[in-house]
């Protein structure tokens, strides 16, 4: 199972590609440009590569082999329609600098999905340019910084729920704002007092996710929402959680200020090992004027438009910057709307509904074996929140999930959230049939009794997959991130 | 619903166990006045494959594609062949529907793909190491500078007139917020780069010095003067590649003392895309690893001692480290990256150096042609595989009305430095492989009228 | 050469340890003057992926596919839309690049596909079981006559004038060679089919009567009666099934007493190719299994009782049979049965009625449009998604003046028989779900104009 | 390991596939036609379809994960070049009936293929409809017999050597002749004098393999022919084995006059685990009128014309008939045109090079270990063959084969030929790199070696595959073929 890499399979000065061969000597003026060698890399036949690649292939896990119930993550069924839609030249070959006119219908996309977007969620605008969640996170940052600026103040503080993705913190700072934590409640909710006191004069805004990572719906969003625009501030809300309620709740009625979206969570763009994602972020009426370039917009005349620099005066020419060299994630925006076309408003709603009901149902399949520290709290939404807290003294969470492995899943996600001690955060999506969810819960149960006998060979799992345990620590101690096996020669 | 397995006798059975009455019970938590009772007004319901894909086959059909048209654009993207083999392979489901490698026992095939990426990537750049990827290469080009401020802890990056202009927007953009300092050049049109200019602007609160290689204009600034200068006063140089098919003719840079050499990646394996996703590339010397931004696959060993990868000092990145990250940057762009890996690994150095060598041959020959038209003169005569051409007009409208005759022909520069009225005759156009003789002839005869018509 | 991956120092080193001097010398068998020296003449040389794509791109683009016009054809070939996900799991490499699964172990995969695949086509048939499949309907056809014959012990086959033209040629083609005797009953431009013609035609001397279900003018014939009379004379009753999708609302003919069902599975998964690969369907009774042509897959275990599937009853076959094998089929269509059965997977028995349902409504609609054209009449009131029509001169002109049009506008009876004058104003005209009400509509302008045309 | 059937998977009444509803009432003239019931054909949702599907493809061995040394099989590389070119709608979505205007493109394609096969044959003609290897054997054999009517006789011998294919007497047979044998000389070759005395007025002709299944050139094939010839005769030779000489050497001037071409072996079109295949028939002037219908023709003008039962008598008055419902495997010719054209004449005469060289390599890399009974006859063509003589007592051919399984490889054609006892048939193919043979010659020498140590664990490979071996008795003695299980209930 040991794949050679591609430097130990290939040799220098081949190729695996015909290239015609150039007709012209190099230019003079070329000359002393010129590279003295070309880079060191092997090419490898097609066939070679063809293998190469399809045997690595054949050491990942994907959601075409089986569930990937990582809370927060959202990874559900990947269609192949849209994967399909996406490779039609002309949304594949086109360039982001033709002339509008041989665009127009990659506009189209743009604009349709946007408006997709601020039905869904209920708000005046969205920004389709940032590349990813974090991105989104960004930029609608900046869209208050924006309208604070615009408002002559000059606030710093954003408050987190400690509860929040890892990427909110960071994101706020990144824009130069100062985080200050919002403790939760011990039912897994923003302290609402513990808010109201943070709020003032020097609060640009909040940072709140919904629902929120304990899998819970945050009932009093509204209410925050109030609050907080009383005080002049506004709010982010992240949509990494969009899943639960999209198609049945819409943001923009409890009061939020921009929220960025994830294609590639709620609207299926496929995840990749990594990425590409996409981030939109949808805006109230309060911040839609700062959405950044290049912006689409439908005129008056029905027309699709788009504003980049060169004519920004013509309507939209608040926007804060630009985030990106182009459109932003055109291959995703085809995705996710044939995605949205494919469910229309029906289909959505029952997005959010398969997949609460699904989420409930493992909570309630395993509260009796595992510790459900907000099981009491009431329904979940798209995640079943779990922890180490019932398990023997030496079984850790990570056994759990590294046992998993074995069992022939991918782990749910591992102590996330922060607030719960060993936290197994587990989102089956709506995608997982209840045959699919009896079998993980069937291995779960499993996974919890050998626990429960203390098997040993849980702390050294997984036995069954490509490789065992690695060493991770020796990887950060003295990083070795290129091949450099030829050069010990 | 084609996509979704539950069905109605599963839901009534699971409620039972979830000791609900119905699916509206669960979202009991949602304030009475925010609960839609039905699918939202206005919008279409679901709707069959067949129906989608007519949807979305007719507003493609409303683009001109790049295929169906002479087409000579580049200016930060560029149309080359991709092989087959590799939109086949990262369609592997394996490839394409995982996640972040975080469990790294069942994700070798993301990871071992990533390891040699990086060393693709250094390889090519002449860096000591790469990272991951990032989103693109504007945004890599930001992480860079700040990268270069966490390094030097200075704060005032000098950005070369020959910067995509796009890129120096983004720049500008995330330095309003961060409050950075940004010097930025005023592009101008003539023969040479403005390295001089350059160097004349760094001094001893410079942190780096950002410099696109070939420029936007399509020429090639000096590396080596300026790396001098930047490091004399202890500033790092940044080297923006836009067309990574360059490096298999030009010098790399890192060879030339460049410090962090980013760029984008689409040129290999990934496509035009109507400008995304697209792929940030990042190198730079190994003494910045742990400042370095993105993700970072590392070799080790498993409980077997068998050779694997994992992902590698994720203390740096914000799901982790928080408000202390080194970067905003998340997901990346993995999958672009396995598409840019796969084709390199086709290719290899041989292979890169002969695809250079056919852009470098059929841009020659597109100059020669172009250039006997009356009023049309090159810019510089050293380039790569990307010229700007002078008209006798303004180049926005000649690039709308070759537009009109179903050619794209080149991206003008005012539509690019909207702003510099003394750029707007310039025209920026590229030739590929992909662009065959005839291509070439059809553009020149085009442009040919459009001049002409003008004189009329 | 980018699919061979010898470099000239592994040929080398190759030839060292072959011992021979060079490659030429391995050839020494071949007489001299057979040895050709270089290239073979007047042909190209070798070329990239994009020259080949041009080169093919440009003929692909001489042909008017069905998706850009209003597409009414069918006898015998259907334009189904097949789902996305059908094409890309066929592509996967351990299903695409596998061989016949000889080696079981390593090849449950393809195995159970096929046993999933036999058990589909004998339950749409109707039938206790069915084969792994055929080259194409018609060579399915013609195996199932000679099995008739082994089984019966009888030559004798009566063709109905229902048959496709081209099946019928098929069988007439084989029996010439075989000596078999074939009865072909001439078609009729009538509403009815000729079950009485077919019955009068069976004696004690017929092994096989052949009828298709609807048939090639898209009616529809009484299969108990004729299985009644064949079974009478101890003759088998074969039935033809061009559209399997009809299946979804006719009866299968397993249950109206048909001894085999041999039939056409392109309409599911597979397309419409210009005629090939098509995958032909054999299913039949329980009791003739060792008379079957064809390969078949079969349930068993392995060493440690796990379920597992493998080839079957291969002792029938030629590979192994030689002089006495059951049938000529080797190769078979393997990835076409893969793509049929993934489809109806996704489909289900469900999916398929409902399938059927649309197609049928399309055509009503499709009828209802055209027989108001003046001269256009409706030869059978009962089928399903194929009529014919009769008009007021030669179809072949009409449909040529239609394609003259941009309409591919059915398929003319004097196409397909074109000895018979006296079916010649006969059109057939098909529609599927893939048929919008603007096709529609533009097809009865189109028809009706090219009619008046004539009149003019 | 185990995967579900669909059967178990999903239920009846469902579907995974959105069809439009029907505005309109089945038609009542249709009513007594109708279904009782749909098919007990469960649908499963997408998400199910996909991970079934690709769990299902991963317990095959296919050429993407490495060598397929099938002999006589010729399994090579299948570029994804000429899958993208035959899934172009223009050939792909266009019906085998559209006016002859409307497919031209298609045409051109048939008839430059045809060109190729002609001209890399140096023969006069070609048969594109046949479906498959046997089945073009088939339409050589008809062609014969349609010569053969045509002048007024009615041979009724064909003579075929012991070695041949077990598809050649079949064919024979089938199509009406009598099929007598020709011995094969110690070498491995056909045995001249012994066939030369069988020739008379009575045989028809000869079918022979050449290269044949024992990886031989036969060097008196055009003595053969013209002895076969001058008694009236023709001469059919099998072209299984033609990636051998491919480019190098050209059957019609050896005196073929019929020889078939497998495009899924020569011309790498992907076999797909059984097919679909494609087997033209190159004929030569005596046999070219006699080519079944459809036939498509380059006329003077230059243009090409498509010959069916309506216009037979504009040029192809001849025909024997027809062999399949439309114009044979589209699909398969455009995947071979692609394949041919990225080779060229010169990448061709390189495949049929490369291909004897690794043959040879292996055929003398392991002749120490394993007996290669013709190992002294020379070299071998395209492929390498081995027989179990030298292996102990109790160990076979089938322990090696199913020994290979667990070193990863696919195993090689075992017990064909049928001259050599516990035959072993290796044919590496051109897409091999030296650094795989490698590989695969030290898993061989490795099984060797177990096999002289007498390794019992040898007996009841494979120990690492999806399965072990399975009954095949069982399945065959008491067949099932269709899934019955809700039957039982």
């Amino acid at each position: 199972l040991e794949e050679a890499l591609i430097f130990e399979l290939g040799c220098e000065g081949q190729t695996g590609v015909d290239i015609e061969p150039a007709s012209k000597a190099v230019s003079p003026a070329l000359a002393k440009f010129r590279r003295k060698a070309a880079p060191a890399l092997p090419g490898l036949s097609e066939p070679e590569a063809v293998r190469h690649y399809t045997r690595l292939s054949r050491q990942n896990y994907g959601i075409d082999l089986g569930p990937f119930p990582l809370g927060s993550c959202t990874m559900k069924h990947n269609p192949r329609l849209n994967e399909k839609m996406a490779r039609l030249p002309g949304f594949a070959d086109v360039h982001p600098l033709q002339p509008q006119k041989t665009v127009e219908g990659a506009l189209e996309v743009i604009e349709q999905l946007a408006d997709w977007l601020m039905k869904l969620t209920g708000m005046a605008s969205v920004a389709m340019s940032p590349k990813a969640g974090a991105h989104g996170e960004l930029c609608g940052l900046l869209c208050i910084r924006a309208a604070l600026d615009a408002r002559g103040e000059s606030r710093e503080i954003v408050l987190v729920p400690e509860s929040a993705h890892g990427t909110n913190p960071a994101t706020a700072a990144f824009a130069g704002f100062k985080v200050q934590a919002i403790p939760a409640t011990p039912e897994g909710r923003v302290d609402l007092e513990a808010l109201k006191e943070k709020l003032g004069p020097d609060v640009a805004g909040v940072m709140i996710t919904n629902p929120n990572t304990c899998g819970l719906f945050e009932p009093d969003l509204k209410e925050i929402a109030d609050a907080v625009h009383e005080v002049g501030g506004y709010v982010y809300c992240d949509g990494a959680n969009f899943n639960a309620i999209v198609g049945r709740v819409r943001p923009g009625d409890l009061g939020v200020d921009a929220m960025h979206i994830n294609l590639h969570k709620t609207f299926s763009t496929p995840h990749g090992g990594g990425g590409p994602g996409a981030g939109p972020v949808v805006l109230s009426e309060a911040l839609a004027p700062y959405a950044p370039l290049p912006f689409v917009t439908r005129g008056e005349d029905g027309e699709v438009r788009l504003v980049e620099e060169e004519n920004r005066g013509e309507g939209h020419e608040r926007a804060f910057g630009r985030m990106v060299a182009f459109h932003g994630q055109m291959g995703m925006f085809t995705r996710a709307l044939a995605y949205i076309l494919s469910h229309g408003a029906d289909g959505l709603k029952q997005v959010s509904e398969d997949a609460v009901l699904n989420a409930n149902y493992i909570l309630r399949s395993l509260e009796d074996v595992l510790e459900a520290p907000f099981g009491k709290s009431g329904p979940c939404m798209h995640e079943a929140l779990f922890s180490d807290a019932g398990l023997p003294e030496g079984i850790s969470t990570l056994d759990i999930a590294k046992g998993l492995i074995d069992e022939g899943f991918h782990p749910m996600t591992v102590y996330f959230p922060l607030v719960v001690k060993g936290a197994m955060l587990i989102e089956p999506t709506e995608t997982e049939s209840k045959q699919g969810l009896d079998r993980f819960i069937a291995s779960m149960r499993n996974l919890a009794q050998r626990a429960r006998e203390q098997d040993e060979s849980l702390h050294t799992a997984p036995h069954f997959a490509p490789r065992r345990r690695l060493d991770e620590t020796r990887a950060a101690r003295k990083p070795v991130l290129v091949w450099k096996g030829d050069e010990a020669a | 619903m084609r996509y979704l397995p539950l069905t109605p006798a599963d839901r009534s059975s699971m409620l039972e166990t979830v000791g609900a009455s119905s699916v509206d019970e669960l979202f009991r938590d949602v304030p009475e006045a925010a609960r839609l009772s039905g699918p939202i007004a206005g919008l279409p319901m679901h709707a069959s494959e067949m129906a989608v894909e007519r949807h979305l086959g007719k507003l493609a059909a409303k683009n001109l594609d790049a295929g169906s048209a002479p087409f000579f654009l580049g200016a930060g993207a560029y149309r080359h062949h991709v092989p087959a083999s590799v939109d086949h392979l990262i369609q592997r489901g394996e490839f394409l529907t995982a996640y972040t490698p975080y469990q790294p026992e069942i994700a070798q095939g993301t990871l071992q793909v990533l390891f040699e990426f990086q060393t693709q990537v250094a390889r090519m750049f002449g860096t000591d190491i790469a990272n991951a990827s990032m989103y693109d290469g504007s945004t890599a080009c930001w992480e860079a500078i700040l990268m270069a401020a966490r390094v030097t802890r200075k704060g005032k990056a000098v950005l070369s007139g020959g910067l995509h202009p796009h890129y120096g927007e983004v720049v500008r953009t995330m330095a309003k917020f961060t409050r950075d300092e940004i010097v930025s050049l005023t592009p101008e049109l003539s023969a040479q780069t403005d390295d001089a200019a350059v160097i004349a602007a760094i001094d001893e609160t410079t942190s780096s010095v950002v410099v696109q290689y070939p420029d936007i204009m399509g020429r090639i600034p000096d590396l080596e003067a300026i790396a001098e200068a930047a490091h004399a006063a202890k500033a790092l140089l940044i080297v923006v590649v836009t067309e990574p098919v360059a490096l298999g003719l030009l010098e790399a840079p890192g060879h030339l003392g460049a410090d962090v050499v980013v760029g984008e990646g689409q040129s290999l394996g990934v496509g035009l895309q109507f400008g995304g996703p697209y792929l940030g590339l990042f190198g730079c010397r190994e003494k910045f690893v742990r400042q370095m931004p993105g993700r970072l696959c590392g070799e080790t060993v498993d409980a077997e001692g068998k050779r694997g990868f994992v992902l590698t000092l994720s203390t740096r990145e914000q799901h982790i480290r928080r408000e202390k990250a080194t970067s905003n940057i998340c997901t990346n762009s993995g999958l672009c990256a396995l598409a840019f890996s796969i084709h390199m690994s086709l290719l290899g150095g041989e292979g890169l150096e002969q695809l250079a060598a056919i852009n470098h041959d059929r841009t020659q020959a597109l100059v020669e042609r172009l250039t006997q038209i009356p009023g049309v003169s090159l810019l510089s005569d050293a380039y790569f595989n990307e010229v700007t051409l002078v008209l006798p007009r303004d180049a926005r409208e000649v690039v709308r009305e070759l537009a009109d005759k179903g050619i794209l022909g080149g991206v003008s520069l005012g539509r690019l430095f909207p702003e510099q009225v003394d750029l707007h005759n310039g025209l920026l156009v590229t030739a590929t492989e992909t662009v065959t003789l005839e291509d070439i002839e059809e553009f020149a005869a085009g442009l040919a009228a459009v001049l002409e018509g003008e004189a009329a």
